[in-house]
């Protein structure tokens, strides 16, 4: 499942929402904002994203996923628009019968997202703003 | 025939607007669009390099043969996580 | 911090109670016990522990992670006792500054907790029980 | 010397106890204490190929010389997670 949102993100909810029938492993990763970027103060971010084509991205990975590896049920969630920092912008979680697949199966997802998937990431600092990788 | 060019981020900013609509010949290939995009806004030019195209949300290069209301998404690096 | 339980396992618990202070990561990984070992039906599982023993292991592995990888917290949970089918028997999370350091440790603490850490597992099948590995 | 034993899991449930206390000479190493548990509870034998021993909670090689009161757990392979 997939959700990219402007709302709050917790593990609690994806972890619940994920089915875990026969499963003997959940792994579940969190992508906090930190507070400082090389040393420079980061006082807010805030995420773009070109929706419906990252929805597509995103259901792809997920697909390629279930090929890949033998899991059970994956979600990944995004949060979009201003994110503080120590908040919570992605979520991945993962159930699967044995714990290998959960964890290559994150990585993956987590390296093809930054790479492949249209969002972007301004970041705040105290006197200025840049969009990350531009 | 008519293409909608979408901008985001950096590329959004320069521009000062999230879209444009150009009027471009029927044999237009992603590569005019870039040509026709770098003269009507040159601040943009110099991030093309960096920049992927994506046509009706799907990656294509610049070979790509567009059609009347195609969407061309600029795409500037992914920074999402 | 390390847990050695005959209490019912909660992620929630054990992530809220990891310190995250300037982590971008956070991961948690869930064992979870399964309904069927090599085709035959598990009605229960109990787990037994040396367990002064396994809290100085469990002690030691976590001195190692911090001298091997840049991780700020993490907490590992091993239920004892008594574990019916579909409860959680570990957990282990990780807060880091980058995600590859959590990804690393966890992997480390269960490869080496499996192998190494006096606990053993019994499995109680329809007609039969029998302790696994022995 | 007195030297007490500790049985876990299969071992335990073999011999029917969690502990035994044994009285031995002085000079004895790890590997006295095995012989002697393997006349006493000859049904835990045949395990001690894949039994590790620790000696107050360290794990030792069978070589190891003991001292007065030492606990030595006798430690079939784990199979926590």
């Amino acid at each position: 499942m997939i959700y990219i949102t402007e709302n709050i993100l917790t593990t609690n909810k994806y972890t619940q929402e994920l089915s875990k029938e026969f499963c003997g492993s959940i792994l579940v990763f969190e992508g906090i904002t930190r507070e400082y970027t090389d040393g420079q103060k980061v006082t807010k971010l805030e995420y773009e994203c070109y929706e419906p084509m990252a929805k597509i991205m995103l259901e792809e990975i997920e697909k390629e996923i279930f090929e890949k590896w033998e899991i059970h049920d994956i979600i990944i969630a995004h949060r979009i628009g201003i994110v503080d920092i120590g908040e919570t912008s992605l979520v991945v979680s993962v159930s699967s019968p044995h714990r290998q697949a959960s964890f290559d199966a994150i990585q993956y997802v987590i390296n093809r997202l930054k790479k492949d998937v249209p969002i972007w990431k301004k970041e705040f600092f105290e006197n200025s703003a840049s969009w990350v990788n531009s | 025939m008519k293409i909608n060019i979408l901008l985001f981020a950096n590329l959004k900013e320069i521009a000062q607007q999230s879209s444009l609509q150009l009027d471009v010949p029927e044999t237009a290939i992603v590569s005019d669009i870039i040509d026709i995009v770098k003269k009507e806004i040159p601040d943009i030019a110099p991030h093309f390099k960096s920049i992927m195209i994506a046509v009706n949300m799907i990656y294509v290069e610049n070979s790509f043969k567009l059609n009347n209301n195609d969407e061309v998404a600029l795409i500037p690096p992914a920074s999402g996580g």
